[in-house]
């Protein structure tokens, strides 16, 4: 199981601040993960459709696309950050 | 190097982390510090308030990581970073960075670096409340530009 | 612009000096603020106390003239420097130089911009009392190349 | 009439804090007075001799050798400064 957080715009277009997934060798990088989000449609393919840019975090840490997915690991989405 | 990073929903007041930084440090002859405010009127659109949400857990891990990346580059003696998280008001204390260091331009250096990467580092996202209604806060390509700028250069 | 320009034998704190600049100013979103400490050691000489002397009058005017300087380069919306004179002790704040601005990096140049000029240009004189003595702090040509740096860019 | 004063170790190197000075014809400017100074020998030509530097400021601002001299001026002598 990974878990998936959503952060700001993001979790409240996808109506959802967090999930549980089961991790599924086709997942094996963020990018397969993205795109299996992006494919349930509606607010998920708007969200993940590459309109808005969106960051990605494993583990507390910013990362890319070819970031590869562990069990247990936590996935977290969101837009560019806006503090200070 | 003294470190202290907080992330709070209470108010802070930025006088008294001043006092914390350089007390009993008697090598310090620079303190430089960054104060952020809410402010009433943003992009020609009157805020009456503000949500500042953040990431627990990675937002102070991103601001640990900012801070030692400082601390590599330049001598400093003690640093100090708060940023408010929850409900804000105009005029309130968003963010306080404070570099301590025994000269200036260390000082000076480190403290913008410091704000410059938390503002497109750090995971936190502004949701502003205006008499229209309520939006989240785009990020600025000017803050992007601000981080760059650390890259093409060498200031140690 | 407010403006405070302050040269005073007794102590100041700095944070009373930082709650006036902002306060009742929504407009303002970053204050940067630097503060110069004496330190207990100088170029390896221990230092036991100081005494600052400056030429009244000029004093003010020197500081009056670098803060305009700084608001025709930068749109500021308060500047305070506060400046002590007389006996002070390791850890005792010499210097004060706070700007509040709406954007930080015309807060950060400003602040920069006036204690460089302050160093080279204000009329005041350190003497250090040392276990070997006392004797007068020499400029130092460090100074004056920060200086100069503002003569070779634009930062506006 | 004008009034010279003196800062810091060039203060003390001379002893004395202001003194003032009948302005005669020949003390058009800076250059002629520092010079004038100098010729009192002793402290005042070590201290005007150019080993170490002077500043000079006319009535509150830092001033030149050029500089021209007025009945009623304030001139300044002193060392680099090294507040803040």
């Amino acid at each position: 199981m990974i878990k998936i957080r959503y952060f700001a715009r993001l979790r409240e277009h996808l109506g959802t601040a967090d999930e549980q997934m089961a991790l599924t060798p086709e997942i094996r990088d963020l990018a397969a993960l993205t795109e299996q989000l992006r494919r349930r449609g509606g607010v998920w393919s708007e969200a993940f459709g590459g309109e808005q840019s969106v960051m990605m975090a494993v583990n507390e840490e910013v990362a890319d696309a070819a970031q590869p997915l562990r069990d247990g690991d936590e996935v977290a989405y969101f837009p560019p950050v806006t503090g200070g | 190097m003294r470190r202290s990073i907080r992330i709070q929903a209470e108010a802070f007041d930025p006088l008294e982390v001043a006092g914390d930084l350089h007390r009993d440090n008697p090598g310090v002859g620079a303190v430089v510090s960054f104060l952020g405010l809410m402010r009433d009127l943003n992009q020609g659109r009157r805020v009456l308030s503000m949500t500042l949400e953040h990431y627990p857990g990675m937002a102070e891990k991103a601001l640990r990581r900012i801070v030692e990346e400082a601390a590599e580059r330049w001598p400093l003696q003690a640093v100090s970073v708060v940023h408010r998280v929850g409900e804000l008001r105009p005029q309130d204390p968003i963010v306080l960075v404070m570099v301590a260091s025994s000269h200036r331009g260390d000082a000076f250096r480190a403290c913008e670096f410091i704000i410059d990467f938390l503002k497109t580092r750090a995971p936190f996202w502004k949701k502003e409340q205006t008499e229209q209604g309520e939006h989240w806060v785009e990020a600025r390509s000017n803050d992007l530009a601000s981080e760059l700028r650390w890259r093409a250069r060498d200031d140690r």
